[in-house]
């Protein structure tokens, strides 16, 4: 399993947001993250991240990660890209892609690799490397900010509402690189939150879908299925 | 932000036994002249700082700190010894309300220009007003005596000469009465609709808006009752010491009544004068016996309280009352 | 203290109650002082001079078998913990007689509370002359100068020993002192040299730690002479940064309170500077650094401290001394085994007494009458630091206000006469 | 023809180079219930700030009952008879549910006697009342930060009803609520409404919610209003269907 | 007032407020990156002070040369970072970074007190002087008045270097990425790896350090003596405070304003030089509140 979830709760304050979840999640699958706004879609990744007071236990890769210190868990092959993009204004778009792989204390060698890989990807980010990163739009910055958690999600990588905003060329731009990424190397685990879930169909290998902090499994969603 | 600092707002009235005990602390206070005639002056100017930490603590519970509001303190202690040097034989009654109305209406002035600023720029602003004052004071030696201040006078009560005795044996029981008015009215103030929309400010001020209230009046409102409370105490304690200095105004003391809001509770009002309270007899025996870390005493009480009573002594106070009462 | 003042006052009604005092088992004295922030540069001194005079005093007996005990009170913590702690000494702590204190502002706000309390206060240390100009008092006394000799004498010496200067400028502390010290420096100088013209008067503020743009206005200026009473680290760090920059190649300075820094300024302090000392107070007075007793109490001093003394040392041998002569010559006067408080209070009338420097004599207004000694800063490798020489010592009583006299009015009736009529006592050094 | 209780008359708000508005005239009109549905990020929720003074428009103007506001700051349009709820719930979250409203209703009635507790005012029956009625009333003495989101999100339309107003705005009114009690919320607070004769806007993405509850739909998209009419109009539109609705409720 | 006099005042006022930027330095990046006004600061100036006066006094007293003043300058200002700033940020502050600033300004104060008393503790009441750095590097003398070439040449270019290198450190090496990324998103910071918990750690060093430096690069041309930290404080405060709190350029202006400030009105008008620093602070943040160079934070709903 890449990741598993045993009786999970979170809560943010003393809030309950996530009420003893159960899930496992295999190597190289997709999976459709479907919830409406405050069910608790985001505060699942943000869980796996360790921004939550959570009980029960969270493996990854084998390894125990819910008691792991929370910057020590990109490292280990996670990468995270909030809803909100969320881009450093004061450097550059490739600044901003370099930065996870430089916490990380990768040496030269080893970034240069991931960072061509992010940009074959996403060739478009090329052009706009030397861009300082508050003056991408909201479209390109959800680029950025999956190229830059391409760079240590190795393993894993966690796309929060990437659709969200976007107009609907690049939406379809956003979902060739997914697509791209995928081809590219199969054994990375994707977990896509949305709530709408018809712009996923024909993507995502599995659908679980969140209702006040509950997970109930839905429907598998395959290509060319019709509504 | 969570509500660890403040207590929940004192809308509910407290159970009848601990108001009882309240009572009875006034009652004791009352007493201190004749069965602890050494403490008296002590407890005076602990009562007269609790009146301005009750100020700063209208403030905080707005969410706000101000690190300037010895500010109001001191211009009303001033304009107390202002009005005492040109007015010989003023009523001490005269100096009280020329005092109070001059916080008041430097509390307006001031206040007019940092309702406007929240957090960090509030209290830095404050900050700035009250080192302003406080150049004044010390560089305008002429006028105001420098740093050496301006000595008042003893102040006729209602006419009366009364000898240094009767005079602060006067004054204590005047305080006690403005400690106990005031700390009423406060608390019923908080209670008021006008006190509860100034404490919106807290946690909405958005919703503030959209219900048709403007923050910054709001925020006004509360500022023109701190300062008030403030100038009370200034001239309290400018009559109690009998000299008024630019130290009043120095943002030690500022931060000191902060210090001491916090000390005793943020934002509740009695435990601004337990707080008062409890700073002074600290301040005061621990610079008699222990006169080279009398500070680092009070700071590292101050850290223990925070880090590990963050509703102050009045909380301990309450929650061990609570606790008492569940078990008998 | 009140049941004491209340047995007195019921004593001091029965016609032979004044007799009927015992001997206490100690004689309680509360002294106030820094012991924390700038001033503490005086007041830590005083204190560890006075343990050591009460210590050398109650092993010969104390004052007719009684022996003295002080406590001291911390004047830095503030005007609120001083009132109520003076209280305390007094009514708690039955103290009988206060020495307070060092700052002005404390002396204004003590003195009144001494008087309503009825307890004798020594004013000690501080220096402001309004207190007896402005109020009559029964129970505070002044153990030393105030501010007019002290500034008199420094004016007079610089006469003496400069007489042609042209022009002078002022850098102060911006506080009382700094500002009364100069008001009356100021008003003495255009009487007795009215040609004089001040180039510039900076009050930069207490505690200021750059004196960078004054000292380059003051270099811009060149004022032949440059006048500070500045104290403590103040003058330390003013001194220090106007020598570095060769400012004392072209003017004279005139620091009146500097004997206090000598030790601390070590090399940085030019010769031919003007010293005062607030009294005629330095280590090596030159009529008692022989005598017996000055010199087994300075070495006793530099013993226990590592330092010389300061003159604030001086200031409370003199309180101390004023003590013990006011309780034998209540004790004599009256044949009593110990005195009422009556007795002492009538004892300090003219009483006389002498600390380490020159005899000092209480007034009728209260106001001790102090000699001054000045001299001129000289670096002659005897010390680390400077030493004087051309000194010289002022008798207190001709510069001292009369009775009944505002200081700044009476200097307006001196003219350049004055200067010549005052013959101090002049040593080499 | 009557006046419109709103008209906004060639609304322009730019933000940077993104143009959230473009030229908006819309009329709402007195007593019909008024649902702007839309895409993502289509400018909805920036027309209801500009409506409530919020964010000022580049140009154009908003008229409340004939009133020019466009430059009014919310306060002044609140106490015209405007009122907000919100898609975040804004709530004072250290009081309770009930002072939430409380606090309202002394905003609406105006501040007199200074000394009077919060709890002697006469508007507190009225107050329970009205969470009684969005379905609170067990939680009135609960502080708002225990709440559920749902709860929140139905206390923070209670306090917009507190005001009285003439007009509610209302963005999302039942996200987080269950989708089993959505109906049922819907139900009372669209009577409430007409009992109180508040008209109200409201933006949403429930479908189903919009067919049932809404006079009137608006289309926004591209900022601005594509399509207008009665909901069974709007909603079986192809261009809605293919760029607001998706397969979604089909 | 003419050209040279206007020169002079130029002088000083450069030379102040270098000495002023230092100091402000680190208490805005403090302040930029953890979001604590750090009260303590002025004491840790204080403290950096005394120790380079105890250390330098030691040294040459052994004999050294009087140049070894300045590297033990650098080393007194590292212990101070290390060894009261380390602990105070890791036993203290980051047990309160979710309560209110408050409370977190409150802990800062809480630390000055006790520190305030170290020093006196530490290093007793008396004045302390040592001067070696300041005579070592002799005198310049410009249109006839004559100047230290530590306060004129410098201070001023020590500020300027640490300007510069403190910008180079932030925007082009690693750790001072990690730092600028932080101060910018700090949750965004954490979910790409970066522990924030240590870079907060090693802000808050740097800052004392920055505050130690000021005190010792202070320390030859003053008496160090109890309080000087609490007058210092306030006036990093103004500085931070008018350039807009984390800018680090902004503070270097500010503090040029106020050191500018004050010396003209030593030469104009005397009486105001105290009150300049604060006037100029009010004047600023009333008519931009978030400071000369802040940005305000939209509200969102």
């Amino acid at each position: 399993m890449m990741l598993s979830f045993k009786d999970v709760s979170a809560s943010i304050g003393i809030i309950p947001i996530l009420r003893g979840l159960d899930v496992e999640i295999p190597q190289s699958q997709t999976v459709a993250m479907i919830g409406r706004n405050g069910a608790g879609k985001t505060t699942f990744l943000r869980t796996i991240m360790g921004f939550t007071r959570t009980t029960g236990e969270i493996r990854f890769d084998g390894k125990r990660i819910d008691t792991l210190h929370p910057p020590k868990r990109p490292g280990l092959g996670i990468g995270y890209a909030p809803e909100d993009r969320r881009l450093f204004s004061a450097f550059t778009v490739e600044e901003n892609i370099l930065l996870p792989a430089q916490a990380a204390g990768l040496d030269q060698a080893e970034t240069q690799k991931r960072l061509d890989r992010a940009y074959e990807i996403l060739p478009e980010l090329r052009e706009m490397a030397g861009r300082p990163g508050g003056q991408v739009s909201g479209g390109q910055g959800k680029m950025v900010a999956l190229a830059r958690a391409l760079m240590l999600g190795r393993k894993l990588v966690l796309l929060d509402e990437p659709f969200q905003g976007l107009a609907p060329a690049l939406a379809q731009r956003y979902s060739e690189a997914l697509r791209a990424l995928r081809d590219s190397d199969r054994s990375v685990t994707l977990i896509i939150t949305e709530s709408n879930p018809a712009l996923l169909r024909g993507f995502a290998d599995r659908t679980l879908v969140i209702e006040r902090g509950e997970i109930a499994e839905g429907a598998p969603q395959t290509e060319g299925e019709s509504a | 932000m969570s509500s660890v600092t403040t207590t929940a707002p004192a809308t509910g009235s407290s159970p009848a036994a601990l108001s009882l005990l309240w009572i009875a602390g006034v009652v004791l206070l009352a007493a201190v002249p004749f069965l602890a005639p050494n403490l008296q002056l002590l407890v005076n100017f602990a009562l007269a700082k609790g009146l301005a930490v009750v100020g700063v603590t209208v403030l905080l519970r707005a969410g706000q700190v101000s690190f300037g509001h010895a500010l109001f303190f001191g211009i009303s202690a001033y304009i107390g010894a202002f009005v005492m040097a040109s007015v010989p034989g003023m009523d001490f009654f005269g100096i009280l309300i020329a005092g109070t109305l001059g916080a008041a209406l430097a509390g307006l002035v001031v206040g007019l220009f940092v309702v406007r600023y929240r957090g960090i720029f509030f209290g830095m602003l404050n900050l700035a007003f009250s080192m302003i004052f406080w150049s004044i004071l010390e560089k305008f030696y002429h006028i105001t005596g420098g740093a050496d201040g301006i000595r008042l006078t003893r102040p006729t009560v209602l006419g009366m000469e009364l000898g240094r005795d009767a005079f602060e044996l006067f004054l204590y029981y005047t305080a006690i009465v403005l400690v106990v008015g005031l700390g009423w009215f406060t608390i019923r103030w908080f209670a008021s609709p006008v006190g509860q929309l100034f404490q919106t400010i807290k946690t909405n001020e958005t919703r503030l808006e959209y219900l048709g209230i403007s923050p910054r009046r709001a925020m006004l409102s509360g500022y023109l009752l701190s300062a008030a409370l403030c100038g009370v105490g200034g001239i309290l304690m400018a009559t109690a010491q009998g000299v008024v200095t630019p130290e009043y105004v120095w943002w030690v003391r500022s931060a000191e009544m902060v210090f001491i809001a916090v000390l005793g509770g943020a934002g509740s009002v009695r435990g601004a004068f337990l707080g008062a309270l409890i700073y002074e007899f600290v301040r005061t025996y621990a610079s008699a016996y222990a006169g080279d870390v009398w500070q680092m005493l009070l700071g590292a009480f101050l850290l223990v309280i925070i880090l590990f009573a963050p509703g102050g002594i009045i909380g301990i106070f309450e929650r061990v009352f609570a606790r008492g009462k569940g078990t008998s | 203290m009140k049941k004491l003042i209340a047995t007195t006052a019921l004593c001091a009604a029965l016609p032979m109650g004044a007799f009927a005092q015992d001997k206490p088992d100690s004689l309680k004295v509360g002294m106030t002082t820094f012991l924390t922030g700038p001033a503490s540069v005086f007041g830590v001194p005083a204190r560890d001079a006075m343990d050591i005079m009460v210590q050398n005093l109650n092993d010969e007996g104390g004052i007719n078998g009684v022996p003295v005990e002080v406590s001291y009170i911390d004047e830095g913590a503030g005007a609120e913990a001083l009132t109520s702690e003076f209280r305390r000494a007094v009514e708690q702590g039955g103290a009988e007689v206060m020495f307070a204190s060092i700052s002005s502002g404390n002396c204004q706000t003590l003195a009144p509370l001494a008087e309503d309390l009825e307890v004798i206060n020594f004013m000690w240390d501080c220096g402001t002359q309004r207190i007896f100009e402005e109020a009559d008092y029964d129970y505070v006394f002044r153990t030393q100068a105030n501010a007019t000799p002290e500034m008199l004498a420094a004016v007079i010496y610089l006469l003496k020993t400069q007489p042609d200067f042209e022009t002078l400028a002022v850098v102060n502390q911006d506080y009382a002192w700094g500002r009364d010290s100069w008001d009356i420096f100021r008003t003495a100088l255009m009487q007795f040299k009215p040609d004089v013209e001040i180039v510039g008067e900076f009050f930069p503020a207490f505690g200021a730690p750059d004196y960078s743009t004054e000292i380059s206005r003051l270099q811009a200026l060149q004022p032949d002479v440059v006048l500070s009473t500045s104290w403590g680290g103040d003058l330390d760090t003013f001194v220090q940064q106007a020598s570095q920059r060769g400012l004392m190649n072209n003017s004279t300075f005139v620091l009146p309170l500097a004997e206090s820094s000598l030790e601390r300024l070590g090399s940085a302090l030019p010769p031919g500077q003007i010293v005062g000392a607030r009294g005629d107070h330095y280590f090596l007075h030159p009529e008692r650094r022989d005598d017996e007793d000055f010199k087994s109490f300075m070495s006793q001093y530099e013993d226990q401290t590592g330092n010389i003394t300061v003159y604030s040392v001086f200031h409370a041998s003199q309180a101390l001394a004023a003590l013990e002569a006011a309780y034998t010559k209540a004790i004599e006067e009256n044949g009593v085994e110990w005195p009422s408080q009556e007795q002492v209070l009538a004892a300090m009338d003219g009483l006389e007494f002498q600390g380490l420097g020159r005899p000092v004599t209480i007034r009728e207004d209260n106001q001790g009458i102090e000699a001054q000694l000045m001299g001129t800063s000289a670096q002659n490798g005897d010390y680390p630091f400077a030493t004087l020489e051309n000194i010289m010592i002022f008798d207190g009583a001709e510069l001292t206000a009369p009775v009944g006299e505002v200081s700044t009015d009476w200097i307006e009736t001196l003219g350049p006469e004055f200067v010549d009529e005052i013959e101090p006592t002049t040593f080499e050094n | 023809m009557t006046e419109p209780l709103l008209e906004t008359r060639d609304l322009v708000i730019r933000f940077g180079g993104v143009t959230a508005a473009d030229h908006v005239s819309l009329k709402i009109e007195a007593g019909r219930n008024l649902a702007i549905i839309g895409p993502n990020g289509a400018g909805k929720t920036t027309f209801l700030n500009i409506c409530s003074g919020w964010i000022k428009p580049s140009a154009g103007s908003v008229h409340f009952e004939g009133e020019d506001i466009t430059r009014l700051p919310p306060r002044k349009i609140v106490t015209r008879g405007v009122a907000r709820a919100f898609q975040i719930p804004q709530l004072f979250t250290e009081h309770t549910a009930l002072e939430n409203l409380l606090i309202a209703a002394s905003a609406r009635d105006g501040l007199r006697n200074p000394l009077r507790s919060m709890h002697g005012i006469d508007a507190r029956d009225e107050m329970m009342h009205l969470l009684d009625m969005v379905n609170c009333a067990d939680v009135a003495d609960r502080v708002v930060v225990e709440l559920s989101e749902g709860e929140r999100k139905l206390i923070d339309i209670a306090v917009a009803l507190a005001l009285k107003p003439r007009l509610l705005l209302m963005d999302e009114p039942t996200s987080g609520v269950a989708s089993s009690q959505k109906d049922e919320i819907m139900e009372i607070l669209i009577k409430a409404l007409s009992e109180a004769n508040v008209t109200s806007v409201f933006v949403e993405h429930d479908m189903s919610i919009v067919q049932t509850y809404a006079d009137e739909v608006a289309v926004w998209n591209a900022g601005n209003v594509q399509l207008r009419g009665t909901p069974s109009e709007v909603l079986e539109h192809p261009d809605v269907i293919r760029d607001v609705i998706g397969e979604e409720i089909a | 007032m003419n050209l040279t006099t206007f020169l002079l005042a130029l002088f000083d006022g450069v030379s102040y407020a270098a000495l002023v930027f230092i100091v402000a330095l680190g208490l805005t990046l403090i302040f930029g990156v953890m979001r604590i006004l750090n009260v303590a600061h002025g004491s840790l100036y204080a403290i950096g002070a005394y120790a380079t006066v105890s250390l330098v006094g030691w040294v040459l007293a052994l004999g050294a040369a009087p140049i070894l003043a300045f590297p033990l300058m650098i080393v007194s200002a590292i212990l101070v970072g290390v060894l009261i700033g380390g602990p105070v940020e890791y036993l203290l502050l980051r047990r309160i970074y979710d309560k209110p600033e408050v409370l977190q300004l409150l802990v800062t104060f809480a630390v000055f007190m006790i520190l305030e008393d170290v020093q006196r503790l530490v290093w007793g009441t008396q004045p302390y002087f040592e001067a070696q750095a300041l005579r070592a590097l002799g005198n310049v003398t410009v249109f006839g008045v004559t100047y230290t070439v530590y306060q004129l040449i410098l201070l001023p270019l020590v500020a300027l270097t640490l300007l510069v290198g403190l910008r180079f450190f932030l925007r082009r090496t690693v750790t001072g990425k990690l730092i600028t990324a932080t101060t910018e998103d700090r949750e965004a910071a954490q979910s790409i790896g970066i522990d924030a918990d240590r870079v907060f750690l090693l802000t808050f060093v740097m800052g004392a350090i920055l505050a130690g430096l000021g005190g010792a690069l202070a320390s030859p041309t003053t008496s160090i003596l109890p309080g000087m930290g609490a007058d210092m404080i306030v006036l990093s405060f103004a500085v931070v405070a008018t350039a807009g709190l984390g800018q680090i350029e902004g503070a270097a202006i500010a503090a040029l304003m106020i050191g500018m400030g004050r010396s003209f009105a030593i030469y104009i008008w005397p009486e105001v030089a105290v009150l300049v620093p604060y006037l100029i602070m009010v004047l600023v943040l009333l008519v931009r509140p978030e400071g000369l160079f802040g940005s305000p934070a939209a509200r969102k709903i």
